[in-house]
């Protein structure tokens, strides 16, 4: 017994417990404890962090020729500690009095499915992490879909069930994708082992490997959501209910950039990928994976800028996020591969911890409508901290975390020659900047409403996780090592040589960075600064939210301060609604195009003489058949025109 | 081992004996009829536990004591014997009890049984097609005679189809004969590769192929399937879609493994394959009505069966059988389910809250009629995605397309369901479906009988079938060597032909020769 | 269209079809199970007539299937043309009418004399099937004429089932029991018995071929019944409503 | 003996295409199933074919043959068997499709294949509580139809 037995077989079991014990009260702390000992067995494991050889698992299956076999390396270490970390946080956060009111306003039954669904996404993403080839992976893989869509199921509403439906459909598509390409891969390569996958690689040729780098990079894609197929996920995630949104927008599509990492990166190779070139382009394989990313941090992006909803808004950005990790990865040097999988982490802090401020305003005042939110921060200023802590990483401002990984990413596309990756990646930023100060502009600033008047903090219990989150987002963010550390182990595993660092940041003969000195440079400018201000006998004087003017108007209680609707109404009118149209269309054309096909089946099966089938079939299999054959009679041969082979 | 014959023999007597009976006690001919299921059930099982070589060795069983080719014989092999175990076994399960029209009724019953028996363990190709029109008369009638006037008009459709169809095998079959001058399939199959392997040999296969198509849901020749399963009891319906329909399915491959080595003949049957997948799950995303999807997603699982067996070699051999065991069980035990869920889907709203149980039951089943790991379904499906991608042709590059898209299309259909399951009540009106032309079209409510009742009998069989899909799944490893064994012995021509003809009887076959 | 496209295809079919057959050997077909059981089968089952031998003997368990086919559909038929809505409506009105309809005096009389003429006939043909051509099934049917001639001139009449009934189910058991009694000896299902009893004449004479003779009337006797009991079910249905059969082919051929 | 091949081959397959024209034009449900008796007696005449040898006689063994068996060319038995079967076959199914034939006339009204089918996709439809599928048809035969599935219905309660 390793001690990935003892992982899964604990958490297989604590699955199994939950399940049975799901309506009692103590489940959520029961949840609680089963998080941390998964996570203290996983630590137990931290030797892989550092380098450490791969974990086996002593359990194998053998199945028509198959040996099954599950695994931990490093990649997949990381991603657990990340999974494993942000499970414990949303269970913690929602043992507490989000809990009750969860119970309280659905009904215990709801509760506990949300305590299954938690747990079952955990234990199969711990099973696809493990995954030793290509057909455990592809298990785990639809594990994880079938999870997934389990917690976004749970929300009864209209606009969540069709989210979750269109999910199921999209990940089906993407799973069957990647079935086709692991037949293709067990037909080219004889095995489905990751070794000898790797050694068969190399005796394809490049249009095999475009086949299979589509194939792949499709099923894994959609996952992740990347460009065309981002419109399944903001919906889905969003309308997930509350703590399992923290959870799935944190860490679940990032399982397809694990697989496609492990897929596309360790066993195809980059180098292979590079090689193919893209007719009619000046792109190869690689460069268009890459260009994916870019825009996919794009689009995204500016679609989370006109969302009205602060959990719509959030989704959309992790959809956004997503493009970070595909760009930095597909950068494929040392630097960039390690800021792509350095931002898996950062992403996952910070998004939980903004989820979880949203899901806290929602607690308190019951809505996400900006349109009926504002002034919040009078009222809830610890979590007010948490999210401007949270945003500040999410846009990748020096001194949280998302600084560290999205300057490595820049940086490998400054060195790797990209400036139009690069440009396109700074529009992304841009929009980012501007879309989290929509958030917590509309959510916390402004004037306050009537009706919030008398709301109050975020329970103690939801406050502790996002505290601790926005600890591990600034601690992370001064002191990157830490991660980097992981993130080096991960990439001697993916074969990729590791980025050179310290505890302060990146060594880079070019110019590296030091958090520490940045932060410590930050600090000491505001220290500066606040000592000119007091010195030189700057006053700050309280002001009431409701004092203010606006066009020289004082406003009344009737009219706030506060305009959620046309935020951003100039830059809205530039860019236009076009982006989106196009991809909306798209699905609706291909819906339609399956609903004419459907159509036209549906008539033939309403023949009205069914004896003209039977004719119709003898009659064209006889003629496919006689055709085929060379000593028929000349007048059979001409007819075969169409129907060659 | 010769009272293998039994299995045919004892339910046409029970069937020609029961009207008799029954003029003196009606209770003892009921009786009757399933004494004689036990009775073949225990056949088989002694049979299994006598003699332990059947798992490695076929037998010949000779009837009327004339020796093959002359007579007509019965070839006894594992999928043959587990398949004759499937026919008592299923019917015993789809019984008609609750609907005791008439004693006539249990014949009917008692005669498809037998053909059904005798058109798997067959070894003569005539015989073949005695018992295979015996079968369609049987459900030909089975069908009209469930009470409303409509099954009437469906089965006579369904008759029209498949007489014409049979009539095409016949002809297939005097095409065989004037070109070999015999009946017996070992002897055909020691024949054709020198008789048979040319365009005669072909244009045979395609008339054969058409004919038992019809009962095996091939696509084109499937037209009825909707018809006749939305008019019939769920019973029957699952009965004809999970066992009927894998009958013909085998004894196609059967044939098309002994007598016709030629690859357009596996072409043809793939072709047709693609088209039956494709329409299949494509209507049965449009239906709005959950019989009559499910009847479509049978055609569609029929097409990938048919894909499957013509792939050539192992692969395609086992991802065959895989899907046709699967679908098996898992269509019956979804045609259960839905006893109590006949008519509109959107009529199916929060059933999950009244009977979350059933429903759970539903998901698992579909689950594995998906294909999604770890269910013995997506084994049958990875087994059927790897024999594609291992050929080369056109039609299996189509295939490997076609088969994920199919995928993706039921399970778009099926989730529907169950997300209109898992609904609350009434929160929302029923969808008016696009298809509703004027007022006149619209049904009355009065009409809609939705019964959210399931028998429970009907349950116990989904349950059981659950059950045994997760064994499955808990003993894969024993699963897929069985697997492995069955479809070594189903593809093995020589293996056929020695069992038939062993060493003894060569002397005679000279002579016939 | 649907015309259009049924002419194609039946076209295209015959032309098929007809270049199939011009590949058929004609009068020389290879004869391997055909010359072997003309060698064999006066020697194995001593029937004069080789298509009994092949019918009963070689493929018996085909005819045992064709019997079975008979008897389903004469049950189907039965429970198609038993439901309600055929019978409710049928006592009254037809008794009435149908007395009327009597035929004439001359075929009356001419029936009831032909009728036991043909059930002779019929069973001569049975019995001595092995020996000449005839057999069974034309025996059979010739016994089912016999037996609805009189319902024919007698429209209205009504039959008892119960004696089809009886003869059809004990007939189809007769032939598997004689089958059976095969097993006893631990012989094959089916397999012709030669016993001192069973005829042991010599090749051609009426008392020669075994069992095989009792399985002819076996067969005789069901096909006989089953063709009755289908004529019978199908003249006792109320007639129709007044339009005429061929009225109903009235669809707008455009 | 080109001559009577081509007639005896063309015939059996002419009067199959004759049945199976029949099958395809037709609306005539009646009519149907008496092409369909063509097209089987068809091709019962192709099986017997199979069976005919150059000079053959009957398979059957007169007393005064028995000394020289050897010497007399018999006809093959088999096909013969065979289409006997056939017959009886086509003698079942056309019962059946007879019998349904006259319930369908009596309960629908129509021998017209089209009309029928109309009227089980109706009755389908009504069966499962979903509008039925668009009709190519006038609606006024659905109407009708419909009208009279109603009346079947009480007639079946």
């Amino acid at each position: 017994m390793s001690v990935l037995d003892d992982l899964l077989l604990f958490t297989a079991l604590a699955s199994v417990a939950i399940i049975v014990l799901r309506r009692f009260a103590f489940i959520s702390k029961f949840s609680v404890v089963v998080y941390v000992l998964a996570t203290v067995l996983l630590i137990k494991m931290s030797a892989l962090g550092y380098g450490g050889e791969a974990v086996y698992s002593s359990f194998t299956v053998n199945v028509l020729g198959q040996v099954l076999q599950w695994r931990f390396d490093a990649l997949s270490w990381f991603f657990a500690l990340i999974t494993l970390v942000v499970a414990l946080f949303t269970a913690l956060f929602m043992s507490g009095a989000w809990g009750d009111k969860y119970r309280k306003e659905h009904s215990k039954e709801a509760y506990g499915l949300l305590q299954v669904a938690l747990i079952l996404n955990v234990l199969s993403m711990l099973v696809l992490l493990a995954s030793g080839d290509l057909l455990s992976l592809f298990i785990g893989w639809e594990l994880v879909s079938w999870a997934s869509f389990m917690m976004m199921a749970l929300n009864p509403d209209k606009v969540a069930r069709k989210a979750a439906i269109k999910y199921i459909v999209y990940a089906m598509a993407g799973a069957m994708a990647i079935l086709m390409a692991i037949a293709m891969t067990y037909n080219m390569t004889g095995s489905l082992d990751y070794v000898q996958v790797m050694q068969g690689m190399a005796q394809l040729n490049n249009s095999q490997i475009a086949v299979l780098v589509s194939l792949y990079a499709i099923g894994f894609g959609i996952k992740m959501g990347v460009i065309p197929f981002h419109l399944w996920q903001a919906t889905a995630y969003a309308e997930t209910p509350g703590a399992g949104a923290v959870f799935m927008g944190a860490i679940s599509a990032r399982m397809g950039l694990y697989a496609l990492i492990l897929v596309i990166v360790q066993i195809i190779g980059l180098t292979r990928v590079a090689a193919i070139e893209i007719p009619y382009t000046f792109l190869d394989m690689q460069n268009a994976l890459a260009w994916v990313g870019a825009l996919t941090t794009i689009i995204p992006t500016y679609i989370a800028l006109k969302q009205n909803d602060a959990r719509y808004l959030l989704a959309w950005h992790g959809v956004g996020q997503g493009g970070y990790m595909l760009l930095g990865v597909m950068i494929a040097d040392s630097i960039g591969t390690a800021g792509g999988i350095m931002h898996v982490f950062n992403y996952a802090t910070y998004q939980a911890a903004l989820f979880m401020t949203v899901t806290a305003v929602i607690y308190r005042t019951g809505t996400s409508n900006f349109s009926k939110l504002g002034g919040l921060v009078t009222q809830m200023p610890l979590t007010f901290m948490v999210m401007v802590v949270s945003i500040i990483g999410l846009a990748g401002i020096p001194p949280m975390n998302g600084f560290v990984s999205k300057w490595l990413i820049y940086r490998a596309l400054l060195l790797d020659g990209q400036p139009l990756l690069f440009v396109a990646a700074v529009i992304g930023t841009l929009g980012t900047i501007l879309s989290v100060y929509k958030l917590v502009h509309n959510t916390f600033l402004g004037q306050l409403r009537l009706e919030h008047q008398d709301v109050r903090e975020a329970p103690l219990s939801m406050l502790i996780p996002m505290l601790g989150l926005a600890i591990i987002i600034f601690a992370t963010g001064v002191m990157p090592g830490v991660v980097l550390d992981w993130v080096a182990a991960a990439q001697i595993a993916i074969g990729i040589a590791p980025v050179e660092h310290n505890l302060g940041g990146i060594e880079l003969v070019q110019g590296g960075l030091n958090m520490i000195w940045v932060t410590g440079v930050m600090f000491y400018g505001f220290a500066v600064g606040a000592i000119i201000f007091y010195f030189l006998g700057g006053k700050s004087k309280h002001i009431h939210q409701y004092d203010n003017y606006a066009g020289g108007h004082f406003l009344t209680s009737k009219v706030r301060y506060h305009y959620s609707n046309h935020f951003y109404a100039g830059l809205m009118h530039l860019i236009g609604g076009w982006y989106r149209n196009i991809f909306i269309k798209l699905e609706y054309a291909l819906v339609s195009l399956v609903s004419f096909m459907s159509q036209l089946s549906e008539n033939f099966y309403r023949s009205s003489q069914p004896a003209m089938l039977v004719a119709a079939i003898v009659m064209l299999a006889l003629w496919y058949i006689m055709s085929a054959d060379g000593s028929a009679p000349v007048l059979v041969q001409g007819l075969q025109g169409g129907m060659s082979k | 081992m010769d009272n293998i014959v039994l299995l045919v023999v004892l339910p046409l007597l029970a069937a020609f004996l029961m009207p008799v009976v029954a003029r003196s006690s009606e209770v003892v001919a009921r009786t009757l009829g399933l004494s004689v299921l036990f009775i073949s059930i225990g056949i088989i099982l002694n049979v299994w536990s006598q003699s332990g070589q059947i798992d490695s060795q076929a037998v010949s069983i000779v009837i009327g004591g004339f020796l093959p080719p002359l007579g007509i014989n019965f070839y006894v092999d594992q999928i043959s014997l587990f398949f004759a175990l499937a026919v008592p076994v299923m019917v015993l399960l789809f019984w008609p009890w609750h609907r005791a029209t008439s004693i006539r009724e249990y014949s009917l019953m008692m005669l498809l049984t037998a053909s059904a028996s005798g058109l798997i363990l067959s070894g003569d190709l005539f015989n073949i097609y005695v018992f295979y029109e015996l079968l369609g008369i049987a459900s030909y009638s089975l069908v009209a005679i469930q009470g409303r006037v409509s099954a009437v008009a469906a089965s006579f459709r369904y008759l029209l189809m498949g007489s014409v169809g049979s009539v095409m095998m016949l002809l297939g079959i005097a095409i065989i004969y004037t070109q070999t001058g015999t009946l017996n399939l070992a002897h055909l199959s020691l024949l054709a590769p020198e008789k048979l392997n040319n365009m005669l040999g072909l244009a045979s296969f395609a008339l054969i192929l058409t004919g038992m198509g019809v009962k095996a849901e091939l696509f084109p020749v499937n037209s009825w399937v909707p018809e006749v399963y939305g008019s019939v009891s769920s019973n029957l319906a699952a009965l004809m879609a999970g066992l009927l329909s894998k009958l013909a399915v085998i004894v196609i491959v059967r044939l098309l493994i002994l007598l016709f080595p030629q690859p357009e003949a596996l072409q043809l049957m793939g072709m047709l394959g693609i088209l039956g997948v494709l329409t299949g799950e494509l209507v049965a995303w449009r239906s709005r009505d959950f019989v009559r999807m499910l009847s479509f997603s049978s055609i569609g699982q029929l097409g990938l069966i048919f894909l499957a067996f013509s792939i050539p070699g192992e692969m395609g051999m086992m991802a065959g059988i895989a899907i046709a065991l699967h679908h098996m069980l898992v269509k019956p035990a979804l045609f259960m389910l839905a006893t109590g869920w006949r008519g509109a889907v959107e009529n199916l709203s929060g059933v999950a809250r009244r009977s979350p149980f059933v429903v759970l039951l539903f998901i698992v089943l579909i689950l594995s009629l998906l294909g999604i790991p770890p269910l013995p379904g997506f084994w049958a499906k990875y087994l059927l995605m790897v024999g594609l991608s291992s050929q080369d042709g056109f039609i299996y590059t189509l295939g490997m397309i076609i088969v994920p898209l199919a995928m993706v299309i039921e399970m778009a259909y099926l989730f529907k369901i169950v997300m209109i399951m898992y609904r609350k009540d009434n929160d929302e009106p029923a969808v008016n479906n696009s298809n509703i032309v004027d007022d006149s079209n619209i049904v009355d409510d009065s009409n809609i009988k939705v019964v959210q009742k399931h028998s429970k009998w009907g349950l116990a069989i989904a349950a059981s079938v659950a059950a045994m899909l997760i064994a499955i799944v808990l003993q894969l490893q024993p699963a897929s060597d069985k697997l492995l064994s069955l479809a070594n012995q189903l593809s093995d021509r020589n293996y056929y032909i020695s069992t038939v003809f062993p060493q003894i009887h060569t002397v005679r076959m000279q002579s016939i020769k | 269209m649907r015309n259009i496209a049924g002419l194609l295809f039946a076209g295209g079919l015959a032309f098929l079809l007809l270049v199939l057959a011009s590949y058929l050997p004609y009068g020389q077909t290879p004869m391997f199970l055909g010359d072997a059981i003309l060698a064999h089968a006066p020697g194995e089952v001593h029937t004069a007539n080789i298509v009994a031998a092949v019918l009963l003997a070689y493929r018996g368990i085909d005819t045992l299937g064709e019997l079975s086919i008979l008897f389903t559909a004469a049950a189907g038929v039965g429970l198609i043309l038993g439901h309600r809505s055929l019978r409710s409506d049928s006592a009254g009105v037809n008794g009435a009418v149908n007395s009327e309809q009597h035929s004439g005096f001359i075929t009356t009389r001419a029936v009831d004399l032909i009728m036991p003429l043909l059930m002779v006939v019929g069973f001569y043909i049975i019995f001595y099937g092995h020996v000449t051509p005839g057999g069974g099934f034309q025996g059979g049917v010739i016994l089912a004429t016999a037996f609805f001639l009189p319902v024919l001139v007698r429209p209205g009449t009504r039959i008892e089932h119960g004696v089809i009934t009886l003869l059809e189910g004990l007939a189809g058991s007769g032939f598997i029991l004689v089958g059976l009694w095969a097993m006893f000896y631990d012989q094959p299902f089916l397999q012709p018995i030669f016993d001192s009893f069973l005829g042991t004449g010599p090749l051609g004479s009426l008392w020669s071929a075994g069992s095989l003779p009792l399985l002819y009337l076996a067969v005789g006797l069901k096909v006989g019944s089953e063709l009755a009991g289908l004529l019978v079910t199908v003249s006792e249905v109320p007639e129709l409503s007044e339009t005429n059969i061929s009225d109903a082919d009235d669809i707008n051929r455009k | 003996m080109p001559a009577i091949e081509v007639v005896l081959y063309s015939g059996a397959i002419g009067l199959s295409i004759i049945g199976l024209t029949g099958l395809l034009l037709l609306n005539n449900v009646f009519r149907m199933l008496l092409a369909l008796v063509i097209l089987e007696s068809g091709v019962n005449l192709l099986l017997i074919l199979s069976g005919f040898r150059l000079a053959g006689v009957a398979p059957v063994i007169l007393p005064e043959q028995l000394s020289n068996l050897s010497a007399i060319v018999m006809n093959d038995p088999v096909p013969q068997a065979l289409v006997l079967t056939a017959i009886v076959i086509g003698v079942g199914v056309q019962a059946l499709g007879l019998a349904m034939i006259l319930r369908i006339k009596a309960q629908y009204g129509t021998l017209n294949m089209l009309k029928i089918r109309e009227q089980l996709e109706f009755d389908l439809a009504v069966q499962s509580g979903v509008a039925t599928p668009v009709s190519a048809h006038s609606p006024v035969s659905l109407a009708s139809g419909r009208e009279r599935q109603l009346s079947n219905h009480k007639d079946e309660q």
